[in-house]
């Protein structure tokens, strides 16, 4: 057991990874000799050997299309798109080919691919180093998508996701990977090393796909969120003084329907939270599936906080991250509803 | 190749939009072909510096002559034996082809799609190919399935999608998928295995295997990003990959010139990559065989990949949803300067004493009758019309390795 | 005024166009001398002239990036798309480009760019020629995304949807280029000439965008719907023999919300009918839309019909395609709760 | 380039994955660049068929040779004013970089990138082009803006995000827009400007105008797909386009060898397209106006594209967010063969007689001061730090020409 950051666990996990399956192999830009411009893939091809993890071309689109003909051949490829902005490129190779590959070929081939990506905004990053990408993925059949919010959940869903046979779209909170965020830009950065979730056990474990975890149990509201706005919202909820159910998705699809159901049955609200932009963002479709299965249950309508209907802009980027003041407000609203 | 009116101004610019030299009605001119004569090409050795064969790119590798000889350094020195197989594949493809095409115009299933005038790009590569290679093709290689031996019936229950057919109802007729055949499930969307097969050739080196990767692709798809993204990572990775444009000369209506074979032919596209190019004629069984061999024992030697333009032509419409007498002279099919595959085939081994037209008849007929025994059995299964299809189950199967939860819901909600 | 069918329409909404604008051209693939695969583009390479209607090389990307210079430099591109289910390989093009162009250069540089393209079931094409990608770009801040229902509208949309000043993703669904379709397949097909909305100006006039219509007035339920569906929904509200009243969208983003919240507020249900895939589907932000905005009026669950979570399978077509059955059921479901 | 582990199988494939001479601590080697001498390259006449010259993409044009001189037909006879024009703007560019690069380490903005060493790219090139032709640029390219005159005050409240921001707080720092100035919007996305350039050049022929489009794109960016739609599109429609491939030797921390540098220089994917391509020295202001010249004549001639591969080096890090000790040799600068572009113009300068190391040092006080005094002209205005930035109007304006209802409801959720 030690204490990890959460890039530190990622890199702990393909570490377990590259030891345990000689099929499993890294690549992207700039992950191999430098080990990652998040360092996430630090020392892994100096353990592990230049073949194991390397560097590639500047073409999203040609890495996962090599992926996709690696798992063929039945290696185990996880792949890194340097920043979520840019996985558009390959949009094509994943939609049409990586998430359609097992059906359409009625099992004989399958893309056991994990694309793993920093993704989000808080980072004064701008248009094209902040986007939340998620639902792009969610609206795929094909695709599992997963989510971390805290160094033990990201190590044991990176092992899970590797391990899984079906191809999935691993995003990673870029804002918390080197500590929990609540959306208090103005205060000082807390490291992980104080939160319980930095303990990480140093071999392989597997957090499994599907299953949310309950960040904090309450009984007026359920909040639904994933990576960093859980913290936004841990904080929101005691600034509120609201004693909200905080469910941490973890893998937003194929969605812990349960966990949802089960909670917002028990509350009778519902706030979901998330930084993409709004219109048509995966909130849509966790309001969609709540309202259809608790309606007799809602005592209030469920809101959604979410990023604006804008690119994401770089002076403005309290403003435009949806904070705990924009989540709180949302929380007395659904309260007095 | 007309360019636009005299502009107005002088000096001023003008948007070149690249016509074929004949339209319906125009006559023929294949005046752009760069022909080089049957044996003229030099043969390098497989290991040879890529930057002393660039002008390979530009020349034409051609092995039969217009009097059915083979010619040169390329003359593969095939068995009788291959030639014949080579040439029984060829004729079953187009008997197959022919079939399918009219169970289509029967109403039997949606599409169908022909190779007819390229079957050599297919069939001759096939037999240069070992069969744990494996193959990323286009819906115009159905030549490879049928040389390396893939059931007609399944195919044909594919193509009709019916109960029996392997890919369950979910793909369109000619996008087969083989994986024991070494043929990768075709995708609809072009250009996407291109550079997929990279990724195959260099998990091949990965493993320390032995066994290359060959894709194909259409002179028309050479202009997606993935024709760059194979190109650029099998020159960097070195990958043991064959990397084929199949240049039929149109792309549904468009001539190959909209793809960018104005002023430089395919396969010198490879050349600025660091990688060989070989041109070579389509229709010339020989010359394919020869020129894929090479390719393959280059590949096999470590020493990365090459790209192969076959020069070939596009003899019927785009699928049975075209009507290529539209846009091209209905005379351009037998006008091509290359001639048919099969027919030149079939004369060389008349000339080389080893065939004759009677056998050639017998053959055909056989065939004929192979495809449409076969085709009663697929048909007596069910067509797409019959309605006898895999089970809906199968519908909600294969999208995830174990069925989620909603669509476990969906399944339930359509009653099954 | 003369009868026309949605490929008609389409045509010489392109014909006026191009004759009353020298700065519009079109280009796709195989739109040239042959007028496009759905003949959408015949015969205006002969009139107006080689370089105002060209086929291009085959790379969506391609086609995409060349019209953001040409909208640079003034020029009003038409893009088509040959089949919907092939924009994924421009998508960074899209997303990034032409969607960010006007905001990220603060208003110097603008894409009014129009790409059509045709999309959606019915015509048995399988996974890669029956996709509705509509949910893809209702995500993407800075795009319009239009989707007409009739030849009339076909028309007066795409006319307004290429003199807007905005990226406009113009949806065609093929499935009623030639006749209304109502989903009963095993029926005889019934062309545009029969449907009052095929009588069509010649000349030049505008639908605006983000204006719904009323395709049926009703009370007990309101269905949200565009494109085919409009007509699916339609026989289907009859068979049921619910008064529905049927709202065509006709621009999806940004949606006519007061028409919508107007008749749910009337109605106090609602039923929701895409052909694509449900989860994240633009259904599940009409769903929250709806539920945020009519939470107090609403009487049932909203219902959400569609595209089952799985590619569209060729030998499956009637069972994937969300037609006027699983409509009426869902009809009769809300009513009944 | 070091090959992997000599396989345990015989013959056995393996995979290459690429690596640079020189890591860390070893010795530097740039035994891999292809160099010719000063003068040495033949230059053709602009109307020149592409054929004719594909050797030049195999060669780099140099102008200055050792002793400052300039050399051979490539030699453009600039007048001097124009040389010390030149000089000035890549003096001015660098004092920018080092005034920008220490506000971004002290907090006023967040991000910064510099373009040292690569000067002579942007400023040479601008000074080849006509006002009105439009440049596609990426973020290392500042001096195109700099040697076309766009105020470096606006600039600077562009990189500070402050109220006067002329793209008011949207954009990072370095992604300028100024299209009163020919330049287009730089977006974050790589290598998407590419085809856009080609599309404006197209758009240009298109109304008969005399525009010319130019673009640049990184090494490492060619690998986009962008960069062969690009090429593909210039082909096919003969666009009036310059693509300039700005070969700096890396990509962040990979070098150009992952790009696809290994077995043909990038200039060399031109040829395989039927484009023209000029190899040079990126580091040579003469021979990079020359260049562009040749190209930017031949575009206006209305003979089509040309690509530019120069050959330079990226001094610093990649931004500052980069510490590239971690992955090059620190002295890998320093020993670039191909020196620095500011002190080989100064020193040819010097030795024509026009120049002095006085008036050098002179000259450079005096930008330094004058990039000092604007600076604290910008920060007076506001630094990302202080906070006094646009209205946060500003954020919901221009995602459409007209604010949509959803949008508006936005902005009076902030409360604005
Ligand atoms: C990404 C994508 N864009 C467009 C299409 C539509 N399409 C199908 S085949 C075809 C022409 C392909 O021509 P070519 O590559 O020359 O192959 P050929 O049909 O001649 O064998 C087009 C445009 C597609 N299937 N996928
Ligand atoms: C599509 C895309 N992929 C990845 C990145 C991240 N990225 C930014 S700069 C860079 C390296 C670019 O190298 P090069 O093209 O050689 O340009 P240079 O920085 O050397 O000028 C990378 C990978 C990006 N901005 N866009
Ligand atoms: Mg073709
Ligand atoms: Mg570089």
């Amino acid at each position: 057991m030690a204490t990890m950051n959460m890039i530190q666990a990622l890199n702990s996990a393909m570490d377990v990874l590259l030891t345990r399956d000689p099929n499993v192999l890294i690549f992207g830009e700039d992950v191999g000799f430098f080990g990652g411009v998040f360092r996430a893939t630090e020392g892994l091809q100096k353990k592990h050997g230049l073949e194991r993890c390397f560097d590639t071309p500047i073409a999203e689109a040609g890495l996962i299309g090599i992926s996709v003909g690696m798992a063929a051949y039945g290696l185990r490829p996880i792949v890194e798109i340097q920043f979520a902005d840019y996985i558009y490129p390959a949009y094509d190779q994943i939609v049409s080919e990586v998430a359609r590959l097992r059906y359409r070929s009625a099992g004989q081939f399958t893309a056991p691919i994990t694309i793993r990506s920093p993704y989000g905004g808080g980072i004064f990053g701008g248009q094209t180093h902040s986007q939340s990408v998620e639902a792009l993925f969610t609206h795929v059949a094909g695709l599992k998508v997963v989510i971390p919010s805290n160094p033990y959940d990201a190590k044991g869903l990176l092992i899970a996701s590797v391990e899984e046979d079906d191809p999935v779209v691993f995003l990673e909170p870029k804002r918390i990977y080197n500590g929990p965020f609540d959306g208090h830009h103005d205060r000082p950065v807390s490291p992980w090393s104080k939160h319980p979730a930095s303990e990480v056990p140093d071999g392989h474990y597997r957090v499994p796909l599907g299953k949310a975890a309950v960040a904090r149990e309450g009984s007026d509201v359920t909040v639904l969120a994933y990576g960093t706005m859980v913290h936004v919202v841990l904080a929101a909820v005691e600034e509120a003084g609201v004693d909200a159910e905080v469910i941490d998705l973890r893998t937003l699809w194929p969605v812990d329907i349960e966990a949802i159901t089960g909670s917002v049955r028990k509350t009778g609200r519902c706030v979901i939270v998330h930084e993409a932009t709004r219109t048509s963002g995966f909130g849509a479709e966790l309001s969609a599936l709540v309202q259809e299965r608790c309606f007799y249950h809602l005592e209030a309508p469920i809101l959604r906080v979410a990023g604006w209907d804008t690119p994401y802009p770089h002076a403005f980027e309290w403003e435009y991250f949806p904070g705990p003041a924009r989540v709180a407000a949302a929380l007395k609203r659904t309260m007095e509803a | 190749m007309t360019s636009s009116p005299h502009p107005l101004r002088p000096n001023a610019l003008s948007l070149r939009i690249p016509e074929p030299k004949a339209r319906p009605g125009e006559k023929l001119d294949f005046g752009n072909l760069r022909l080089s004569a049957a044996g003229e090409v030099a043969r390098p050795p497989v290991d040879i510096d890529h930057t002393e064969i660039r002008d390979l790119a530009y020349r034409l590798i051609r092995v039969l002559d217009d009097d059915d000889r083979a010619l040169g350094p390329w003359a593969p020195g095939l068995s009788v034996e291959a030639l014949k197989r080579g040439l029984r594949s060829m004729m079953l493809t187009r008997a197959f082809d022919e079939r399918m095409y009219r169970a289509q115009r029967q109403g039997k299933t949606s599409f169908y799609m022909k190779c007819r005038g390229e079957e050599a790009v297919a069939v001759a590569q096939a037999e240069a190919l070992s069969p744990d290679d494996m193959c990323f093709p286009t819906y115009r290689q159905q030549g490879l399935l049928i040389a390396r031996g893939y059931p007609l019936l399944e195919m044909m229950n594919q193509v009709l999608s019916n109960e029996q057919d392997p890919l369950k109802g979910r793909q369109l007729p000619v996008l087969y998928s083989a994986r024991e055949f070494g043929f990768f499930s075709i995708s609809g969307n072009l250009g996407t295995q291109f550079s997929q097969a990279v990724g195959w050739a260099m998990a091949s080196a990965f493993k320390n295997d032995r066994r290359v990767a060959s894709a194909w692709i259409g002179d028309g798809s050479t202009a997606e990003g993935d024709f760059h993204h194979a190109l650029t990572f099998a020159s960097v990775y070195r990958a043991p990959a064959i990397l084929n444009v199949v240049n039929n000369q149109w792309a549904i209506s468009s001539f190959h010139g909209i793809a960018g074979d104005n002023d430089s032919p395919f396969a010198s596209r490879a050349t600025g990559y660091g990688l060989p190019a070989l041109r070579v004629d389509g229709n010339d069984f020989l010359a394919v065989y020869a020129a894929t061999r090479w390719a393959v024992d280059r590949a096999r030697a470590n020493l990365g990949a090459t790209l192969i333009e076959h020069v070939t032509y596009r003899a019927e419409g785009h699928s049975t949803s075209d009507d290529p007498s539209q846009y091209r002279p209905v005379e351009e099919a037998a006008g091509w300067p290359l001639g048919d595959p099969v027919a030149r085939l079939s004369r060389h081994l008349i000339a080389i004493g080893e065939w004759s037209d009677d056998a050639h008849a017998a053959l055909e007929k056989e065939l004929v009758e192979l495809v449409r025994a076969t085709a009663r059995q697929s048909e007596a299964i069910g067509t797409l019309a019959t309605g006898s299809k895999p089970s809906v189950r199968e519908m909600f199967e294969d999208v995830f390795k174990e069925m989620p939860w909603h669509i476990r819901e969906q399944r339930q909600e359509l009653g099954i």
